[in-house]
């Protein structure tokens, strides 16, 4: 019953605040702000009664249409209890960045609220249906966060948001009715490593890879990601970059490898290529831009690239190294653009000329945007280097080919490339004149950011606290992609 | 060998195609509607001839052939008497019946 | 022997008291740093102590670690490890770095953000102290990143002027392409090896050539670009952009330092894979002789220095090349402390010259006497003169190499040394003799007393070179006379063509005659051999066109091929009139525009004739027939 | 309960249609006639529901079996929510009197198409639900296209109605009898009984505005009130769809070209349909390709000529009915024009999100209902091999999302004018069972879909 509450208390909030009155804004903020709280405190009682020995936990099956052999069945296991705390905590971080929200604030509060149901479902989800129900649940509103409550060119970032997550997901559809008349039921658990015949899994792995990489974005299937980061207001680009683009690899953790074992290590090559490609395309780009909001979005391109690798290595070291990085990067990406977005609300410019000089002027500001964009470049003691350190002896160790391994390797430079030269220019040197009539962050907007500081270095510093959930998972995967 | 052979449904059936296809033509090039309207008029009449025809030659005791052909008399009847209205309506208002002039809604 | 964890964990804790502090609390409580590092030394001596008797071959004296990540089987921990090489650095570390502390007292106390400068001071202590204690290859390479990001904020500390900022960067980018080799080593290791503990990796595990060779040439790289050796030098010389105080802890006893000591500590798997160890010796002896002779021209003397680093460590690269691990870190120990002394020294004589120009330098001998002392020791040191440090470890070296029969490597060894003596002849003489170009006063207390412990260091040091050896397990004896005359000859005649060029004038000399004789070599000199410019024009101006090119192919080509395809669709079609608002306004992108556009010309069938619907009907039924008939259902 | 009694739903709706014609003589008031046309139709939709299941009666005439009742009982209820909207609405400028008369009778012959066991009961209520269809299209004198619509839909539906008939008549020729059952055991007559089948499904498929004989959807739609187009683009389709199911039955052994018409069909209304309907500025004609696409995947449902083919397709055709009625009743009180939406957010944030979850059913996003009927289709579509067909659907769903989401950017992101239409409790209470059907019905498909695969 736990998992069910998780998922519909935001509903409820959603209904609700969706229900007051226009001019009621303070008391629907103190619904969503009260809802998100409550579920993240759900989500973590269950973490602290999670059993890290046992697989699949906090299991609900419910038949819904039985003829079809699609159940309501909700299931927990250590990946998706990491990446559930993390929706939860971003979707409460998110309610209380957009605080000062004053345009259409119930409807905007109600979409975050949806936003979670969909985000919550997705890693909860352990029926095909119900998997692509959450899946798709979660474009409405974002479609809505972005269109509505945008920068300039919000519907064109919008509708290319939705309609590229929409391609993808439609074929993944018909890769689920695949398997669905192969094995006859649409239940993922029962479908693990069921050694289906060889090309039937190319082909339906074909269909997944096209709805995954859509989301992660891995590349050439990126570029909705800039365009809907720069258009969407603070929150929703914190939830898009640290939530929505895990959805992506965690359906190749979770759908992809288990189920069609043979076909990933028939992919992998292919995936690696393309990861090391991302990462370095990724990098390049943030290297080139001149709005901070887009810089970040490429670095999530780079970063998901390590992801990716982690994910195609098939290694115990790469997998849980890619669950560590989608972890550090919700969590390093989210401060990024929090922090981004307080200092657009005073700057009113995202333009890296135009914003110089934050450590004199706002020091708080400008100490916090250096500890995230040092996270980033993945500087060892902060939760960014273990992902992308695991996933590099990951790759190494697997089949895959050791060039890649080394462009991927030579992306983490670029990393340091992009990052810094943005540190150079808007964390250092004299305040410009944007900046130098700003003040410093509020109590509330620290607050925001605490949490997530803590949690970077907590991972940094004793990498258990992220693998003891992710490890015992990773080994029975490994050991079915070895099986294959 | 006789001129005259009994006649075989087969020979109906012909008939009836050539009436079609005589009112398919009507209704494809009469540039008035009424005269569309009359050609609709004779293809249902070729289906007539041919329901009574399969029915005198398939299953001459129910006869439900020609229970079919007046149904279809009937029906026919009231669509036609709609189309004239209309026409009529549309000649009212335009002034013409040429069928090129209802050429307005497209795209 | 629980205490020596204190060691590292005293200045992490300083660093976090002093880093959440703001500006003005902070800059109060400096002392809060200063006394970390003093007591982490008294740690160290204490330590130092109980390792002293020496002899035991390899094994630790202490090792205790703890787990912090496991996958599968595998764990990886962080741990502390005591034995004579990490003893003699602990000591090493703690004492330059309390020195340096106590000397930036005096050096930065006007500075706003002095808070902020020993914040950073402790974070890299303790960074350097927590890899000098590693017992794995994982924890070293983590300490060595964070030591990495220090370098990066003290270099740039002056953020507010570009200099510094261009040069911090320059520093992490370039020692960061060392580190990629780093890690591409560290995963080759754990794919063959399957762990980091030296326990494991250094001893238990037999590794086959091939991998060794690998493993160390990845490991060396690494250990290249952090002791800037040629050709990823070029960040040292622009590092001097930072606050004196820090280069002399970082870019003279500590952070180059540590590139010297992974590959003392990984020279085990060199040994396995031999090649490696020519190639470390070829690299060491290449820097020595370029660093020494770039030393030579440069007029900044923090520039001089740094240049004199880079040749010394060059040294160090050259005596572990040669296999003798004792040569080289002894060497790495004394040029630590007598490398630090010149840097505070040349702290000092800025502030009195108000200038980096050696040419706007001189005579600082009469008015600045403690200086003088102090920085002529240091000097005598680095240029191998026979009681001080320097000539005694520069001597190991020579031996190791003249017994390991590297004769060509040998003689390069000695023109470096030769080239090292005209460069400290040239600085001291410009510096300390000639006209007094300044009104010139002695430096503070604070500031004198770290040099004198450091000038008495130097001097001393020297004899305990055997002693020094058999510490560290080795035997060891007194250098032999043939070697140690040829040495000083060598050294002596530099120092004299030195005094010839500079010495001998009264007035500010001018060297212009001497450089029109040189003619390509002093202006290949000059322009850093065209290192820096190469790396500029290529590297990073070529890689910033990339990322623009990258750029406007993305938002042109990938995105285009989405947007694009209207457009390809609407020349192709030249639809144009037809093409109404909607296809132009592109609400949607050119996916949608495609298939508007391809709408818009669909929806031309529907001409509003009634018959052409009929006709099309019909059409259709009998294509229909034709096609039954045809298939003779 | 004689055989007589099961129709009692039929008599409801004749009496009804009666009563509505003289209402207003005895009340005076306006919309009473639409009133008791709705309470009609409710009382025959609950009694369709009770006599539920029966066997052949009237000698094998007319039969009740699972998608019989199940069509009867959505056909009555989605005309009863109908005439609740135009009861209250009305059919400005006209008197609804006519109106609700034409729905019932429309209704009426749906119902009897539905239960048709024979080809002359057959064409009969086929007739009998177009002909009013024809008077509703034709009914608003304000706008001088309407009446071209209307002759445009007459002419050209009554020319594949004869066709149909010529078929009928051969079908009859080859069988010797006109009781389905009798043309089912019939020798497959080879050429005659495949040109004889196609003829059939050429007027069916017109019916159903399938591609290529879909021409007269988009005039007519264009011209006629969007109220009438609510009704005629729903129910009659719903009845046609089942029909042709009926006839797919027991046809296809004899002619095995017969899917791949239909798989032709399919694609040719999915392109034709999704492509055209992009550059439309009038919601009326956007519905009519809206309509066209699909049936063309309900025609992708019926190609696959499996049991579960044939429940996917009706099924389809009932989610799509209900979203589809409603965003043409939403039209028809807020503008026909894509750019008379404009500003809904603001102005009506109900009726806004409504459409939002009308629009997202139609592309076929969870968790409302056109999702599930896509997965039951491509489900059946993929069993029985048709995977080039399910990939263009899938693509052309995703086109779809791009003309549908124009109405919802006017919606919501373009600024419109401010004054609200008068809000009137019935029309709003019918778009919001609708809205309702679409949200609710998604949970109900397992019982649904097993419940009419049982009928084949």
């Amino acid at each position: 019953m736990l998992l069910t509450a998780i998922i519909f208390l935001p509903l409820v909030g959603a209904i609700v605040t969706a229900l007051m009155p226009k001019d009621r804004g303070s008391v629907a903020r103190w619904i969503a702000a009260g809802v998100t709280a409550a579920d993240l405190a759900l989500v973590v009682f269950l973490a602290l009664r999670f059993d890290v020995a046992q697989g699949m936990q906090f299991a609900e099956k419910i038949a819904w249409v039985p003829q079809f052999g699609i159940s309501y069945h909700l299931g927990v296991d250590g990946i998706s209890i990491t990446m559930l705390f993390l929706s939860a905590l971003l979707s409460l971080i998110a309610v209380v960045a957009s605080w000062k929200m004053e345009t259409k604030p119930t409807a905007y509060f109600a979409m975050l609220l949806l936003l979670e149901v969909g985000m919550n479902g997705v890693f909860v989800a352990l029926d095909f249906v119900l998997f692509y129900v959450f899946w798709e649940l979660v474009l409405v509103p974002m479609y809505f966060l972005i269109g509505t409550w945008g920068g300039p060119r919000r519907e064109y970032a919008s509708i290319k948001f939705f309609l590229y997550t929409l391609f993808g997901s439609v074929f993944m559809l018909v890769g689920i009715i695949a398997l669905y008349l192969q094995t006859g039921t649409f239940d993922i658990s029962a479908m693990a490593d069921l050694g289906l015949p060889a090309t039937f899994q190319w082909w339906v792995f074909a269909a997944f890879f096209l709805g995954f990489a859509v989301k992660v974005p891995v590349f050439p299937l990126h570029t909705w990601l800039p365009d809907a980061h720069v258009e969407a207001p603070t929150a929703a680009s914190v939830l898009l970059a640290g939530i929505m683009l895990k959805m992506g690899t965690y359906g190749f953790i979770r759908i992809a490898l288990p189920i069609l074992p043979n076909a990933a290590n028939q992919w992998a090559p292919f995936i690696t290529a393309l990861a090391a490609i991302s990462i370095v395309y990724g990098a390049a780009l943030a290297f080139a831009q001149t709005d901070l909001k887009k810089l970040v979005a490429y670095s999530s391109v780079s970063h998901m690239g390590f992801v990716m690798l982690g994910i195609a290595s098939g290694t115990a070291e790469g997998l849980n190294g890619a669950v560590a990085v989608m972890f550090s990067h919700g969590v390093v990406t989210g401060m990024l653009f929090l922090i981004v977005g307080m200092v657009y609300e005073r700057t009113h410019t995202r333009m890296i000329q135009d914003v110089s000089g934050l450590s004199n002027q706002v020091p708080v500001a400008g100490g916090l945007l250096a500890f995230a964009s040092f996270a980033s470049l993945g500087l060892p003691g902060l939760s960014g280097f273990v992902g992308e350190f695991l996933t590099l002896l990951g790759a190494w160790k697997s089949s895959v080919p050791a060039a890649w391994v080394v462009i991927a390797a030579i992306g983490v430079l670029l990393a340091a490339a992009y990052t810094l030269s943005m540190v150079q220019r808007v964390i250092l040197g004299a305040p410009s004149e944007a900046v130098s009539k700003i003040s410093d962050l509020t109590v509330r907007e620290v607050a925001v950011l605490v949490p997530l500081v803590v949690l970077t270095l907590t991972v940094g510093l004793y990498w258990n606290s992220l693998l003891r959930f992710t490890d015992p998972v990773v080994t029975r995967i490994v050991a079915m992609l070895a099986g294959a | 060998m006789t001129l005259i052979q009994p006649v075989g449904a087969l020979s109906f059936m012909a008939l009836s195609v050539v009436l079609f296809s005589l009112g398919l033509y009507g209704a494809l090039s009469r540039k008035s509607t009424v005269m569309v309207l009359m050609s609709l008029e004779l293809m249902a009449n070729a289906i007539n001839i041919n329901l009574v025809a399969l029915s005198r030659f398939s299953a001459p005791a129910e006869m439900t052939g020609q229970f079919f052909a007046v149904f279809s008399m009937v029906v026919s009847a009231a669509e036609i008497g709609l189309g004239l209205a209309l026409v009529l309506a549309l000649y009212r208002q335009r002034k013409t019946v040429e069928i090129d002039a209802m050429q307005e809604l497209k795209g | 022997m629980g205490y020596i964890v204190a060691i590292p964990l005293l200045p992490t804790i300083a660093f976090a008291l002093l880093a959440p502090m703001s500006g003005r609390v902070r800059n109060k409580a400096v002392w809060v740093s200063v006394a970390a590092v003093i007591i982490a030394l008294a740690l160290s001596l204490v330590a130092f102590v109980q390792v002293w008797p020496g002899g035991h071959e390899g094994e630790a004296v202490y090792h205790s670690s703890a787990v912090f990540a496991s996958i599968g089987t595998m764990d990886l921990g962080v741990g502390v490890l005591l034995d004579p090489v990490s003893a003699v650095m602990l000591v090493v570390v703690t004492l330059v770095g309390a020195c340096v502390q106590v000397y930036s007292i005096g050096y930065m106390h006007r500075d706003a953000r002095i808070g902020w400068y020993y914040a950073v001071l402790s974070l890299f202590t303790a960074a350097m102290l927590v890899l000098v204690l590693a017992d794995n290859f994982l924890q070293l390479y983590m300490a060595w990143e964070v030591m990495g990001l220090c370098s990066y904020l003290l270099i740039g500390f002056w953020h507010e002027q570009v200099a510094p900022r261009k040069a911090s960067l320059k520093a992490f980018l370039t020692t960061r392409v060392g580190d990629v080799g780093f890690a591409l080593g560290l995963a080759v290791m754990y794919a063959t090896a399957g762990s980091f503990d030296f326990s494991v990796v250094l001893h238990d595990f037999q590794w086959a050539p091939a991998a060794a060779t690998t493993v160390s040439l990845l490991l060396l790289f690494g250990a290249m670009g952090k002791s800037a050796q040629v050709p990823l030098h070029v960040w040292l010389p622009d590092a001097m952009a930072g606050p004196t105080p820090a280069s002399a802890l970082i870019h003279a006893a500590t952070m180059v330092a540590a590139g010297v000591f992974l590959v003392a500590r990984a020279l085990p798997i060199f040994e396995a894979s031999g090649v490696a160890l020519t190639v470390t010796m070829l690299v060491g002896v290449i820097t020595a002789l370029a660093g020494g002779m770039l030393a030579a021209v440069q007029h900044d003397i923090k520039k001089v220095l740094a240049y004199s680093t880079i040749s010394q460590l060059g040294y160090m690269f050259v005596a572990l090349g040669a296999g003798g691990i004792v040569a080289g870190f002894y060497h790495l120990v004394t040029h630590a402390f007598f490398k630090s002394l010149l840097f505070l020294g040349a702290g000092v004589i800025i502030h009195a010259a108000h200038t980096q120009d050696m040419r706007e330098m001189g005579g600082l001998a009469r008015k600045m006497p403690v200086t003088t002392v102090t920085f002529t020791i240091g000097s005598l040191a680095l240029a191998g003169i026979f009681p001080f440090s320097g000539f005694w470890s520069k001597d190991e070296i020579l031996t190791v190499l003249w017994h390991g029969e590297h004769y060509v490597v040998f003689a390069l060894a000695l023109a470096a040394a030769f080239v090292t003596a005209v460069y400290v002849a040239r600085l001291w003489f410009r510096v300390f003799t000639g006209p007094e170009q300044s009104e010139l006063k002695e430096a503070h207390i604070e500031m004198l007393v770290p040099m004198g412990v450091l000038a008495a260091i130097s001097a001393v040091i020297g004899f305990g070179s055997p002693y020094f050896a058999q510490f560290l397990g080795h035997e060891g004896e007194w250098p032999a006379a043939p070697i140690a005359l040829t040495s000083t000859a060598v050294a002596g005649l530099g120092l004299a063509l030195g005094w010839w060029a500079y010495g001998r004038r009264t007035k500010v000399l001018n060297t212009r005659p001497l450089k029109q004789r040189a003619g390509f070599v002093y202006g290949a000199l000059t322009m850093k051999l065209y290192f820096d410019i190469t790396y500029d024009f290529f590297i990073v101006r070529g890689y910033g066109l990339l990322a623009d090119a990258l750029a406007v192919f993305d938002t042109t080509v990938v995105d285009g091929i989405v947007n694009g395809a209207g457009a390809v669709w609407r020349s192709g079609a030249h639809v144009g009139a037809l093409i109404d608002r909607y296809v132009i306004d592109g609400a949607v992108n050119g996916t949608a525009t495609l298939v508007r556009a391809a709408g818009a010309r669909v929806r031309r069938i529907q001409v509003g004739r009634i018959q052409a619907y009929q006709g099309l009907m019909v059409g259709a039924i009998v294509l229909l027939m034709l096609w039954l008939v045809v298939k003779g259902a | 309960m004689s055989a007589l009694a099961w129709f009692i739903p039929e008599y409801l709706l004749l009496a009804g249609a009666f009563f509505a014609l003289f209402a207003e003589l005895i009340v005076r008031r306006e919309g009473v006639a639409a009133a008791a046309g709705a309470l009609f139709a409710s009382l025959a939709a609950l009694s369709a529901l009770a006599i539920g299941v029966r066997p052949a009666a009237f000698g094998g005439v007319l039969e009740l079996d699972q998608v019989s009742v199940t069509v009867r009982v959505v056909l009555a209820t989605l005309s009863a929510v109908y005439l609740l909207w135009l009861a209250g609405r009305g059919m400005a400028p006209e008197r609804s009197r006519e109106a609700a008369a034409f729905v019932l009778l429309a209704t009426l012959g749906g119902m009897l198409m539905v239960a048709a066991r024979d080809l002359m009961v057959l064409f009969v209520s086929i007739e009998l639900a177009t002909m009013p269809a024809y008077l509703l299209m034709g009914y608003r004198r304000d706008d001088e296209h309407t009446l071209e619509g209307a002759l445009k839909y007459f002419l050209l539906s009554m020319t594949t109605s004869l066709v149909m008939l010529y078929g009928f008549s051969f079908l009859f020729g080859i069988a010797g009898s006109t009781s389905f059952a009798a043309i089912a055991e019939a020798p497959g007559a080879g050429l005659l009984g495949a040109f004889s089948a196609v003829f059939v499904f050429v007027g069916l498929l017109a019916k159903m505005s399938a591609a290529p004989f879909h021409y007269w959807a988009p005039d007519a739609y264009a011209g006629a009130s969007p109220a009438s187009v609510a009704f005629v683009s729903t129910v009659p389709k719903l009845a046609g769809a089942a029909v042709m199911v009926r006839l797919a039955v027991i046809l296809v052994p004899g002619v095995p070209a017969l899917p791949t018409v239909f798989a032709v069909a399919s694609l040719a209304s999915m392109l034709l349909g999704n492509l055209a309907a992009f550059p439309q500025s009038d919601v009326r004609r956007l519905m009519a390709y809206s309509g066209v696409a699909h049936t063309g995947y309900m025609l992708l449902a019926l190609s696959a000529g499996s049991a579960a083919g044939n429940a996917a397709a009706i099924y389809y055709t009932i989610a799509y009915a209900a979203p589809s009625m409603a965003i043409m009743l939403l039209a028809a009180e807020e503008g026909t024009a894509v750019d008379d939406f404009a500003g809904l957010a603001a102005r009506r944030p109900a009726a806004a999100w409504t459409s939002v979850v009308l629009l997202l059913s139609l592309v076929g996003v969870p968790p409302m209902v056109g999702m599930f009927g896509k997965l039951v289709l491509f489900t059946a579509a993929l069993d029985a091999g048709r995977l080039a067909l399910v990939l263009v659907a899938v693509a052309m769903s995703v086109v779809s999302a791009g003309y549908y989401f124009r109405v919802l950017r006017a919606a919501f992101f373009v600024g419109g004018r401010a004054e609200r239409v008068p809000r009137v409790l019935p029309a709003a209470v019918a778009v919001a069972l609708l809205t309702a059907a679409t949200l609710a019905l998604g949970v109900f498909t397992g019982p649904l879909v097993r419940w009419l695969t049982a009928a084949f």
